[in-house]
Parts: C-alpha cells; structure tokens; sequence
C-alpha cells in the first residue's frame, strides 16, 4: 500500500469513521446548519448550543466517507467547551492545513488530533470530504444555513 | 470475447507507464477513452479542413461542410434514424434532452398535463422534466424500479392510464446496467398516445440500435461515452415532429430570413443548430463510430456483457458486497456496495492500484434514495477492459478490506 | 507589425503545399486556424487526462478536473473578469447569448418591457431576443448605423429614454469592423437602469479586453474565432446576476440535491454548465490563451489594424470598389462591393488563387438591408496574414474583373 | 485561370447574368413562388401564367450572384411556351445534370443551352446557385410557396 494512503487511512481516522463521537442530536440546540457535498452525496447536519461565547455542546447527523466522517467525529470533539473566537481560529488554522502543499509541515500543537487529518493533501479530490464538517460549522456559527462544498475554492 | 489486449493499443493513454503499471479504466459510463484514430480525425481535420461550414464559398468551407454533412449521415445510419435531416448535433445527450423538453416541450405540455419519467433516469432525463412540468404546472409522474431494477410495469400502466404527453426513459440504465425493453415501452407509451424519448446515453456506445424499428419519437446521445470527443453528441428524431417544433436556440445558421423584429426558419436539422457548429467534434465522432462497426457492435454489447457478468460472479466472491441492477442481461455497468466501506474511500483506495471507478450517486439521487444507499462504487467496462482488469480491481478491493478490517 | 511568416510555421494548415501554393485565409471573422499549439494540446489531453470532471474520486478525474478548472481562470484572467466564477462555458458565443436571453431574459422582461439592439448586431445577438420579446410582448427596438458604420448615438438617445431593460451590442461589428465605443455605451445603457451584454464574439480574439473596466453585465465570446478549438466559448457575467439567475438546461453537474420532483441547484458557474463539459475544448482554448499572449495582444490589434487599412487603400487602387464600415480605426475586417460583381463569384473566384474571402449577408440581414446590398465580401485579416496576401488578393480581384469585362 | 473556372464562367453565363432575359413581373400570372438562398442572401421570385397546360408567360425577380441569375434566364427562356410536363421533365434533366459528377457527358440535345450550367458541378458550393431557380419553379407549378435551398439535397 502506498505511504500516501497509510497516511491519509490513518488508524485515528478508521477508528472515528467507525465510531464517530457526537454523532446525535443535540438538545436545545440554538444553531444549526446542513452541508452537503453534490458531486458525491455527503450530507451532514450540524447543531450546536451555544451558551455565552462558548460551544456547551456540539452533535453531527448524516453520511459520508470516513473522511467525513472522521473528520466530522474529531471537529466536535474539538471544538466542544471552546468559546467561539477559538473555534473559529480552528477553523483557520484547520482550513489552512488541508490546503497546504501535501510536504509543508504540521503544527501537531496548534491542531492536536486534526493532524491526522493532513494526509488529504495527496488527495485533491478528498480534501472536500475533509472540510465539509468545518464548513458547516462555519455556517452555524455565522447564522446558519446550508453549504455547498462544490467549487469551494479549497 | 474481443481481444482487450490488441484493442488496448489502440488507445495512447491505455498504454503500460513507464513504472511498468497501466491505467485500468473503469469509468466508462462517465466517458471513455479515445483510440488513436478519432484523435488523429479530430487533428487532422484542424490540419487540412477546418473551416466556418454552410456559408463559404470557397473550397476550403465546402470541403468542412462535407465532412460535416457525412458525420450527420454517418450518426443516421449507426442508429437506423430516419435520414440525415432527422439528426441534430449537440454537445451531448443534456443538451439534446433540454431541446426536447424546452422546444417540443413548451409547444405541448399545458396545464393538468403529466410527463413521465423513471426512478432510474439519469438527473439529465429527469431536471429538463421537472423544469418544463413546473413552468407549466404538469404533473411530473416517475415510475418506480423493481428491486430487480427494472421498470415497474405495473406502475407504468397506471402512470400510462392518465394518458401523459410524453415518456421519457432511458435505453440502459447508467446506474444500474439494466437494458430496458425499449421497443415494447415505446409501444405502449405509443397505445396511450404520449411521444416516447428515450435516453440513449448507454445504449448507442454499446448496443446496436435501429431507431426505425424501435420506433421511439426522439433519441439523445452522447458521442464522448462512444469514444468520440468531447462536445459531440446528438438528438435524433422523427422528422416530421422536428419540422413541426419552434426553434431552440437562436443565431447563425438557423434562420432563413431576418427582419428586425422578426425571422423565418432554415430547414431541419439546421433550425436545430444555432450558432457555429463543432465540425471538428462531428468528424471525430465519425472516426469513432468507424471504430466502433470495426469491432463489431454485436462484439462490444457481448464482451461488455460478459465482462459485468465476470465482474459480479468474482465481487460475489467477497464478504459484504451487494451488486445492484439485473444478475442476468445487462450492459457494462456494475454497481455495488462492499462492506460498509464508503464507495468514496473505496474509490480512492483502488486508484493506487490504477483502477479507476466511480463513486456516487451516479447523477440518480432518487434511484440512491430508493435503494437505500448514499452512494454507490460503480465500475464500467469497456472495449478495451479484460478479466485481467477485473482481477486488478478484486485484488484492490481486498486491500480497502484490510484497511478498514473488513472481513471478507 | 508581427513577422507573419514566421507565425504561419506555426499553424500546419497554412504550411506551402506540394504545389507550392499557400492557402490565403481571409476568413477569420467566421473561424479561425489552429496554431499546432492547440492542436496538440487537445492531443495531449485526450491522450494524458481525459475523464469527466468535477465527480471523480481518481487521480486522472482529478487531473481532468484541475485543466478544465485552470482553464476557467485562465479566461477570466484573460478578459479581466471578475473571478473564475464568472465563467460558464458554453459552445460559443451563440450559446452564451442564447442562455442570457432565456435566463435572465424570461426573468427580467415582461410585457411591455423594452430591449435595445443594434443594426449591426449579427443574428446571434438578435434572434434570441426577437424570441424573447415575442415571448414576453416586449418591444425590441434596433438601434440605426450611420453611414461611417458607427452605432447612431442619437437613436440609441432615444431608445435609452424608454428605459429599456437590456442592451446589447457588439464590441466589434463582424461584417463592417467597427470597434465600438464599448465602455462608453455600457455607461449610457447604466444610466437608464439597463443591463447590458457585449457581443464579444469579434473582441475577444482581436483587442485587449477589460471586463470590470468595462463593467458590463455579460460578455459573449467564441474560442473557435480566437485560434481555440471549436466547441469552445463562453459567457462571462458579474457573479452577483449570475448567482441570481435560475439555470438554463437542466441535468448533471449542476444540481445540488435532487428529489423526484424538484431539485436545488449548485454553485455558480456550475449551475450553467448542465451535462459532460467540453474539458478538451477548454483545454485547447487555454493553448489558444498563452499563444495570443506569446504575441502580445496589443500586437495582435496593431497588425490586424494595419492590414485593414492597407486592404482598404489597395482596394481603392481599383475602380467601382466600395467599401463597407469606419476608414480609420477598425478591426481587422474588411467588407466589400466590387464592380458589379456578385459577391459569390468574386469568392468563388479568387478562391481559385487559394484565397478564402467570405461572400453574403455575414448574418447580418438587417445591416445588409440598411446599406442596401444584399451580400457583401469579406475579408477578415488575423496574425497570419501579411501584405503579401493582400497583394495576392488584388491580384485575384483583377482576374475577376477581367472575367466580368469590368474595367478597373 | 483555372480550366474549371472558364467553363463556370462562360461567355453564355456572363452574358446572360448581365442581361437576364425575362427579368420582369408578369402580367395576369396565375402562379407564383418565392426561393431564397438562407446562407448568401439570393433570393429570387417567379411568376407565370399558366393557360391551360401551358406555360403561356413566365418572369423572374430578385437578387443574386451570375450563377443563380443566369440560371433562371436560361430557365424561364426555356420553359416559356412549354406544357407543364415538358417544363416537369426539363426540371428533372436540369436536376440530375447539376447533381451529376463534374466529369459526366451531358447531353446538349436534350438540355439546349441549360448545359452551359454544367461547369457548377465542380464548384459544390455553387450548385445551389444554379438550381434555385428551378427549385422555385417546382414549387410555382407545385402550387406555390417559398423554397429554400438550404440543405436540398444536391
Ligand atoms: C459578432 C458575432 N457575434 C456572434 C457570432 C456567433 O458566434 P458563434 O457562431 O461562434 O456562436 C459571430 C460569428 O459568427 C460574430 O461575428
Ligand atoms: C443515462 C445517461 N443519461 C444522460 C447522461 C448525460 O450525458 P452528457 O453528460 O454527455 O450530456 C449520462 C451520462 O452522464 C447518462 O449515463
């Protein structure tokens, strides 16, 4: 197999996409907002409750490749009990990862567990899978809605 | 069986890298490769031919226009239409069903009418449908799919009782593989009184198809999925209904005679075709439909369909896989899912081997929505696939199945 | 000027034959040559990258992807544009209008409404809105020519005081090679509260253009008419009216979800681009790009100016010659009257010495009525050409004249 | 010149595209037919009064190049005082003359000076030139109309 996809099937990423944390509803949830991604089917719907400036709880609903998936699992779990100026240098600094060159190094600290997630640099075409969840978030956060990853310029 | 191998050669970007690895091209429903001759068609028509067409005086625009005229015959007789002027060239089968649905459409679908459409039909068989049916206020009635995946008949009949204007479906399905009995359908969408179109995408590429006799009143196509080039394509229909619609688009080419509020009409099939057609595209969708009666269009429908037997009767071998569509008759179109593995992870997975499937919806989300499945991998054989192809992408398979640690 | 000898090497069509003839092309207006640049680009593509876009998982779908995309960029960085989003391909400019008129036209005109065109537009730039109006019972109102070729600032006045909904005009007149004040008379059309679409079919390939400086709203263009492969074309438009508008042809690629009934539509421009895009037409047209560039655009309008002009003083080294349009600045086209002679034999005739001219109305009928002929020759120069063909045209004119016992 | 050209343009042709012969309306005509030629704009409209089963006067107007000038010329000085059949089957002659390949013998006898037409057949852009007449003259006698050469199948 080759190192390109050990890297982007990383065993984190198998293991999300199988287990998926914060796949559920969320009760009392005061934002919310759905992605999908046309070309291929992936839809998720994401609600969160917001209280103060802080995310006290986060939950994702939908299908998609374990990309998705694992990324959708590993962005709640990150973004949970974060106030939301911090989520969304998440979402920068998280945005700003997948689109890197497939070699510009990783700043494990900075992302923690969403560094498993670099290795969708050597797949163009999966890079949307990756971001869809992000995408969403930002949509929530921004007042809502829906979001179409195609022709994101990622 | 035809010999894959020998046939391989004749496509530049089939042949073996120089890692020693060769593509393995199965998206062949989405659009297939080009053997050297339409590439050399297209090129050296560039080289010695091209030319604005129909309007010039000179030896050089006569020499375009024949060429033109001969590829418009050429598509005539490779599907038994009705003669040349019954062939509009367009970019493809999209925008020969939008003609349809926007020229003969608005002139005969009023108010209460209904337009029927299959759950199988390709977004592009079923979007134009769902357009005009809104502008109009028509009723819009799909007919279901077996979990055989054939058309329902009986749900057919009840749609067919309400007496539609029209019944749009496809020749062969791109999702599922399944050839649907064209002739018959057409018959009785014929018995109610409906004009009958039918999606030819995945039929002209790979049956052989007599229009006449099947009697259908229009027919879309698209050359790129017949190893033609991109941008070549067409809608053919019975004359006398193509003499009868207003025009579609307007330009160049089309008119007859122009005033400044007004204009009259060429004759068919230059009514159809406004603006500077793609000459280059129409010959080389002649050079591959030259390749095409080389192999032998019996030859082709029969390796392919032997090829998604082979494919099915191997991927049954796997734990966990599901194929989708006929187990018996069917074109080169397998669908499946395997093991609760994305179909795009799969699909990204087998690419490192050099195997190329889809993974989707296959532009059919109320088919998707129906069998249950987000999506669906789809492999697609071709002229130039052989078993070795097949044995590639089971081998790649059992890798996803290892990654993800799926027993198989 | 540009060494012309030197850029024929580079289009194979134009190489000296075995008979040590050279074809003299002077029909650039309707379609241009290749430059084996493009060529061979639409070669590699088919024999490197070829898949359908947009939808697939592999590596080669990718890469397909990723050609037609920069493709896309390309153009709006070639037109100045407001963002690649703001490119949706069509077949050509014919096709490009043809959507304006059916998408923002049926949702922006209505009875009564007016909408504002040139008598010099070609039939492209008026058919689909003689439809339109039809449609709608909207009044379309064609602005006069005067007698130097220029549109009549006066009657555009008054057609602008109406209000009209939408004016369109051509940048550069294909039958009299007027260049038209285009950023001039985006603003007046503004003023009134009138959208507007450039005609850019004769622009695009022969001056520098400016979109957002010119800030109109539509902009039509033709890749075949700009060295780019047939097929190739397209509309570019402010993203905000696009992103307004709803869809054209209805199909794959540019849906967002889908049900039986109804469907969402997807970002633009891939809302506009319904079914298998012509990927390798892109791809050609970005060859077609670079190469204009290599010889500098202002260069390109510099030659092909020089040549008019020096086409025009040879013309009227002989008797009974009467030419069409502006006598100083103007595009390289060059409409004619001779002696008498119908323009088709002149064609016909100097074809004979290998020179292709164009002879009729240049679908143009309305212009052909107002300057009171009923067909016109056309010579229309671009970067191959040289004085040495003008010469050779000349020449050939004399031969006719001599045929017909004119005296010249 | 070219060989192909000088049998295009004859003495005849010339002569008769310069002083067309018949060029005028027809008084008490009882039948009549309007061609055009979509692509370059000639456009021509004949008369004719028909007596009984004869061709008792016949005139031509309208625009176009020598070809299509001297054509109908030759034609309506050939069909004048003809029976209809007559004027039928001189449409046919004419018809399989000018579809006919360039090298073809044609028969003088039976097409008069109709043959000095032959030369369009190696101009295939031209044929229609010369058969738009004729074209119009089927459809006057046919019961009139307008035909359009456009995509005939000559
Ligand atoms: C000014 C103008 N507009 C529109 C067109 C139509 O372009 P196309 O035939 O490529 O659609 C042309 C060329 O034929 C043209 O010269
Ligand atoms: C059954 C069917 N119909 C229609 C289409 C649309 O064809 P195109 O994209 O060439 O217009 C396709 C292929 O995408 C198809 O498989």
């Amino acid at each position: 197999m080759s190192g390109a996809l050990a890297e982007l099937y990383q065993q984190l990423i198998i293991e999300h996409s199988r287990s998926p944390r914060n796949q559920r509803a969320v009760a009392g949830a005061n934002r919310t907002a759905e992605g999908i991604n046309p070309l291929c089917g992936d839809q998720i719907t994401l609600q969160l409750r917001v209280e103060g400036d802080r995310v006290a709880d986060v939950g994702f609903e939908g299908s998609g490749c374990a990309i998705s998936k694992a990324s959708a699992s590993l962005m709640t779990g990150a973004v949970l009990g974060k106030t939301l100026a911090e989520a969304d240098a998440l979402f920068e600094q998280f945005h700003q990862m997948v689109t890197s060159r497939a070699d510009a190094p990783v700043s494990d600290a900075a992302l923690g567990k969403l560094a498993a997630l670099a290795g969708v640099r050597a797949f163009p075409a999966r890079v949307k899978c990756a971001s869809l969840a992000w995408h969403t978030l930002h949509a929530a956060l921004a007042g809502g809605g829906a979001v179409s990853t195609e022709s994101a310029t990622e | 069986m035809l010999d894959a191998t020998r046939v391989r050669e004749d496509f530049p970007i089939l042949a073996t890298g120089s890692d020693g690895r060769r593509l393995i091209y199965l998206d062949n429903a989405a659009t297939t490769q080009k053997p050297r001759r339409v590439i050399d068609a297209v090129r050296q028509y560039y080289e010695s031919s091209n030319a604005n067409v129909h309007r010039g005086a000179y030896a050089l625009a006569v020499r375009a226009t024949e060429l033109y005229e001969a590829a418009r015959e050429r598509v005539a007789g490779f599907v038994g239409a009705w003669g040349p002027e019954s062939v509009v060239f367009t970019r493809g089968t999209t925008e020969a069903i939008n003609l349809v649905a926007t020229s003969w459409g608005r002139a005969h679908v009023r108010a209460g009418d209904s337009v029927v459409v299959t759950a199988m039909d390709h977004h592009s068989n079923l979007i134009p449908w769902q357009l005009l049916c809104r502008e109009r206020e028509a009723t819009l009635r799909m007919v279901g799919v077996t979990p055989e995946g054939a058309i329902d008949q009986d749900d057919l009949r009840s749609a067919l009782a309400r007496g539609p204007r029209l019944v749009a479906f496809p020749f062969v399905s791109n999702a599922l593989g399944t050839i649907n009995p064209a002739a018959e359908l057409v018959r009785m969408a014929h018995e109610v009184g409906a004009a009958v179109l039918i999606d030819g995408a995945q039929a002209a590429p790979h049956l052989p198809v007599d229009l006449q006799a099947l009697d259908c009143d229009f027919f879309a196509f698209s050359g790129h999925k017949m190893l033609g080039p991109m941008g070549s394509g067409g809608l053919v229909a019975k004359p006398a209904l193509l003499d009868a619609m207003p025009p579609y688009q307007g330009g160049g080419e089309m008119i007859a005679q122009v005033w400044d509020d007004r204009a009259t009409w060429n004759r068919i099939p230059h009514k159809f075709e406004a603006g500077t057609p793609n000459v280059a595209a129409a010959v080389g969708l002649m050079a591959a439909m030259d390749y095409l009666d080389g192999l032998g269009r019996g030859a082709v429908a029969a390796h392919e369909s032997a090829l998604a037997r082979g494919a099915i009767d191997r991927l049954g071998e796997l734990d966990g896989v599901r194929v989708f569509g006929p187990r018996g008759d069917r074109s080169g179109v397998v669908s499946f899912v395997f093991g609760g593995i994305h179909p795009h992870d799969l699909a990204t997975i087998v690419d490192q081997d050099g195997v190329c499937i889809r993974a989707g919806h296959h532009c059919a989300q109320p088919l998707m929505r129906r069998l249950g499945v987000p999506a669906t991998a789809r492999a697609s054989f071709y002229v130039y696939n052989d078993v070795s192809d097949i044995d590639v992408l089971i081998g790649a398979l059992r890798k996803a199945a290892a990654l993800f640690r799926v027993s198989v």
